[in-house]
């Protein structure tokens, strides 16, 4: 297969004016990446999956990760200290890994993020053009809340439809039934506490 | 439930293990059905997650429930004995388990099977997990392992034949277990206080 | 195909049985079956619209066994992750850990020992033979031959969890992979009795097969019921034997040759239909081609270590990075999709589920059929509901 | 012929059927309660605390409430409180040991990870299983005194592993006693007179074995 850079090129040059940039995987297994604008994501997919040389039939996983707001510091001369502190916005990304059947290659890595984690969290839905992503962008909707535009049938998958959060977002507090906790730690510890009497703890904190 | 205060037997067990040895058998009405009780419970075939594998297996060749005259899974909870918790029990799933409860016939039993449908097991910490369905339904035995081997099942159906030739005959209370509705982020409501009341723990030193 | 089941109008005679015929078309019967249901394989649910007993739409409802695998082993170590991989899949424990082991290798750049290659190998291939002999178990169930066919699955299970067992320690969950090799090293005589077992499954299947095969109740039951055409298969993402019995010959054994594979000559089974018969033959085939790769493997096994003891298995932390990870598992292409925070713990944990995506186009098979046929259909996608909603 | 596949599938039960009356490969059932399957040496279920003698378990648990198993357990369903004071351990070297140890088998998921993490050989997996309760919160809630079982217990049910962790905590051993003793005679080497006994058993901790590092 092409390298992921080429690939870049090959949508740039059938898509001008397409927001197509690299997103190098710093780790050992080096997948590369190619970060799609929402705009033309769902014409630069059809590409992928009908261009010759490509021919990325088969979508096999479609997945979200949830990137919330972070502080950072970077070296600034001019700042006080040397460093000024910066705080990157939070988004939705979602990431889907594209194999070819017919031609045996694979995996490219597509990846689409929203603009932030509350109200812009729509992206185009890919169900259009691979059919798999249909059960599992409605998982991604289900647990992180990105909203598909364009996508069928998009509701809950796993939690039932009354259900009102995102669970699999990293700021999710899961509900109190910390009850009966013989062997607690730490948060749970701290949360199974607040269902005893105050003279009978379950025991005191054990040594760090 | 309200148990009428045991009269007091005619002929003790001593005697009437005595008179056994001689080839002589009395019993009562109540021996007799919870003789026949004990001896055919019939569990719904009803299996959640991993544990029904083994549960299967326990009624396949090798194990053979149908020794202990339970090899009758049946797919109606009307027509079940025993409610066999085979796995884990998520909160989406939770009220469909108490309705099952609630429709099957007295008397009833319930086997909790495995870590998961005790406590909630290695998933305890999820979000959709509910921490054991004693929460909701009242649990006779608790076969714990993750998963139990069938032999467990089977000793914890033995247990179980045990308790209900203990039994007494009489009108039990009828169990219908409030159904949980699901709600905008748990369900409602979270468990069952008359059925489930865990003590409070106080640890002593060196205990 | 008769959409609404009925004979046609023109073939009936008089005018007053085709007023009889016209009155019958009453109103579409919405069925929900499930979650408890004897033949929806644990606690799979559809919402089913029936025109008599004809299928004429499929909605399938997820979640009822949703226990968060994701997010708990986002809070959990790597190797604290590796026994809740047993749980996914819940007959096919080696497959799973293997997957898992196999994307953090890759994350975190770890050598696996020969031995230890083969052991994967010999062990995957008795999952697959576990794991395809209980679906034809469970197949035939679905159909209405209650208990023969999956007593005998059950048999033979019991030898090879028998084998996990002695190996292993646990006979369902096995948590016998680790990063860089496996944990226990099989003894002269577990090879012997995997040996043994091997030379005895093909006589198995002749036998399963005598009783199966060319049974006509089952021919009738299987044979042009829920077609799946090889353009549908690949768009929706199906993988494993069902996209093999669909005729295309995609096997992630043979196209990323992860492992050993590519050391072993075996051929990949396709069907030509696409139907129910098919996905169950496919099955069958695929059984006697693992037991040609098992004869292999346990031939050519090298001696040496099964696990280097300096290869880090707790307070593992590989580099920050991302990497996707997947393996032929019996039911079709379980991944892993890792991304490294350079923490203790991932920073997002994605299981990519067969039985989950296999399902996508349950609908459009049942399209059409009879209420009954879409039991066998569903039986024919193996599902395993630890699987699917994870 | 039409019939042909359902008659041979008639003749394949037929003959399991009558196989299953003097074939004894097809003798398959255990007949539970009175008879068991031979568990497997390597057969897990529960944790237990290995003590060196059966007489003074508390006394003489290997544990010394390091809580790595408790830390790295993937269910978080052990519980230890250190004690304050110190024991001898089987070396005669003080160490604290676990005051509170819990393990809650109603969580457990016998992933052996507690086992593979100890650097004591302290905790091992055990074979009893039937442990049926009626009572979840008291029966299933194990603490140390139902935990602790002796060395010989261990022996009996995994032969091969104890006798390899004894070996291996016997070489330890004599090391220590090996190395005390010359750090004895190098102290005793200038002044001749009265060399003092090594100081009882061994003065070092029994070598951590190397588990999964």
């Amino acid at each position: 297969m092409e390298t992921t850079e080429q690939i870049r090129e090959r949508i740039l040059a059938s898509l001008p004016g397409a927001q197509v940039s690299l997103v190098t995987n710093p780790g050992l297994a080096a997948q590369h990446s190619l970060l799609l604008g929402a705009a033309h994501a769902l014409q630069a997919a059809l590409l992928l999956r009908d261009d010759a040389a490509l021919r990325l039939d088969f979508c096999s996983n479609v997945t979200g990760v949830d990137w919330p707001e972070r502080e950072v510091s970077e070296a600034d001369p001019t700042a006080p200290g040397g460093k000024v502190k910066r705080v990157v916005p939070g988004f939705l990304e979602v990431v889907y890994h594209l194999y070819s059947v017919a031609l045996g290659h694979g995996p490219l890595v597509v990846r689409m993020r929203t603009a932030n984690r509350s109200d812009q969290v729509t992206l185009p839905s890919l169900t259009p053009v691979w059919r798999s992503c249909e059960f599992q962008e409605r998982e991604v909707f289900d647990l992180f809340g990105v909203v598909f535009a364009g996508h069928p049938d998009l509701r809950r998958i796993l939690m039932w439809d009354e259900f009102k959060d995102h669970p699999m977002r990293k700021d999710y507090v899961e509900p109190d039934d910390f009850e009966w906790e013989p062997t607690p730690h730490g948060d749970v510890l701290e949360r199974a506490r607040r269902h005893y009497p105050a003279p009978a703890r379950p025991a005191k904190e054990p040594a760090p | 439930m309200s148990e009428p205060a045991p009269a007091a037997p005619a002929v003790t067990d001593a005697e009437r293990a005595e008179l056994r040895r001689h080839g002589m058998l009395l019993t009562s009405i109540e021996e007799l059905c919870d003789w026949g009780r004990s001896h055919s419970v019939w569990p719904l075939q009803f299996g959640l997650a991993c544990c029904a594998i083994e549960m299967i297996a326990a009624s396949m060749a090798r194990f053979d429930i149908a020794r202990f005259g339970s090899e009758v899974f049946r797919p109606s909870p009307r027509q079940a004995d025993l409610l066999i918790v085979s796995g884990t029990v998520t909160k989406k799933m939770a009220p469909m388990v108490v309705r099952i409860w609630n429709q099957m016939p007295e008397p009833k039993y319930c086997i909790a099977m495995g870590a998961c449908a005790i406590s909630g097991g290695p998933f305890k910490q999820g979000y959709n997990v509910l921490k054991g369905i004693d929460r909701f339904v009242p649990v006779d035995i608790y076969v714990p392992g993750c998963p139990p081997r069938p032999e467990a099942l089977l000793h914890g159906l033995i247990k179980l034949q045990e308790k209900i030739r203990g039994q007494r005959l009489g009108t039990p209370a009828p169990s219908e277990c409030p159904v949980p509705e699901y709600a905008a982020h748990d369900l409602d409501p979270t468990k069952n206080p008359q059925l489930w009341q865990p003590p409070v723990l106080v640890r002593k030193e060196g205990a | 195909m008769n959409p609404s089941g009925l004979p046609p109008l023109a073939s009936l005679p008089g005018p007053q049985i085709r007023a009889v015929h016209d009155e019958l078309h009453g109103d579409l019967l919405e069925l929900s079956m499930g979650p408890h249901h004897p033949s929806t394989h644990g606690v799979f649910r559809m919402v089913v619209t029936l025109d008599g007993e004809t299928v004429v739409k499929l909605k399938p409802v997820f979640g009822y066994l949703h226990r968060n695998h994701e997010k708990i082993a986002e809070g959990a170590s790597y190797l604290g992750s590796m026994p809740y991989t047993d749980r996914l899949d819940y007959l096919c424990s080696m497959t799973n850990n293997w997957s898992y082991a196999l994307a953090v290798e890759r994350l975190a750049g770890q050598a696996v020992s020969e031995r230890a290659e083969y052991v994967r190998v010999i062990l995957a291939e008795l999952t697959r033979l576990l794991n395809h002999t209980c679906l034809a178990g469970f197949l035939l169930q679905d159909g209405g031959a209650s208990g023969t066919p999956l007593m005998y699955a059950f048999r033979e299970r019991e030898k090879i969890l028998d084998l996990f067992e002695s190996l292993s320690g646990s006979r369902m969950m096995c948590n016998y992979q680790r990063f860089g090799g496996c944990r226990a090293d099989p003894s002269p005589a577990w090879l012997d009795s995997a040996r043994a077992l091997v030379d005895g499954y093909g006589r198995f299947l002749d036998e399963y097969e005598a009783l199966l095969t060319g049974n006509e109740i089952l021919m009738a039951r299987t044979q042009g019921i829920g077609r799946l055409s090889p353009q549908l298969a690949v768009s929706a993402g199906v993988t494993g034997p069902m996209l093999r019995a669909a005729g295309v010959g995609y096997d992630i054994r043979k196209v990323d040759g992860y492992g050993f594979y590519p050391r072993f000559t075996f051929r990949v089974p396709i069907g030509a239909d696409g139907d129910t018969y098919d996905r169950y033959m496919v099955r069958i085939l695929e059984m006697r081609e693992s037991i040609g790769i098992l004869r292999q493997a346990l031939r050519d096994i090298p001696a040496g270590p099964i696990l280097d003891p300096k290869a880090k298995q707790r307070g593992l932390r590989p580099k920050a990075g991302e990497v996707y990870s997947r393996i032929e598992g019996p039911k079709g292409e379980i991944g892993f999709f890792l991304i490294s925070d350079g923490g203790p713990n991932p920073y997002r944990y994605r299981v990519r589920p067969p039985s989950l995506i296999n399902l996508t186009i349950l609908e459009d098979m049942c399209l059409g059929q009879s209420i009954a046929d879409s039991v066998v259909i569903l039986g024919s996608v193996d599902i395993v509901l630890g699987e699917v909603d994870r | 012929m039409l019939g042909t596949g359902l008659l041979q599938g008639l003749a394949v039960t037929a003959r399991n059927f009558l196989g299953s009356f003097y074939d004894r490969r097809r003798f398959v059932t255990t007949q539970y309660p009175e008879q068991r399957t031979a568990l497997p040496e390597a057969y897990r279920n529960f944790p237990f605390l290995v003590c060196e003698s059966a007489d003074d378990p508390m006394g003489t648990l290997r544990c010394v409430a390091c809580q790595i198993c408790e830390k790295e357990c993937p269910p978080q369903c052990i519980y230890i409180e250190k004690s304050k004071d110190k024991k001898p351990d089987a070396n005669g070297k003080p160490q604290i040991y676990p005051a509170v140890f819990d393990i809650d088998t109603a969580v457990c998921m016998s992933c052996q990870i507690c086992v593979e993490v100890c650097p004591f050989d302290a905790i091992k997996m055990d074979q009893v299983f039937e442990l049926a309760a009626t009572d979840r919160f008291g029966a299933l809630l194990m603490d140390r005194h139902a935990l602790a079982k002796p060395n010989s217990y261990f022996q009996s049910i995994h032969p091969t592993e104890a006798g390899e962790v004894d070996s291996r905590l016997l070489a330890a051993r004599l090391a220590a006693e090996e190395k005390a003793r010359t750090a004895a005679a190098a102290k005793a080497a200038p002044k001749p007179a009265a060399p003092k006994p090594p100081a009882a058993p061994s003065a070092e901790a029994p070598k951590p074995s190397p588990p999964l590092a």
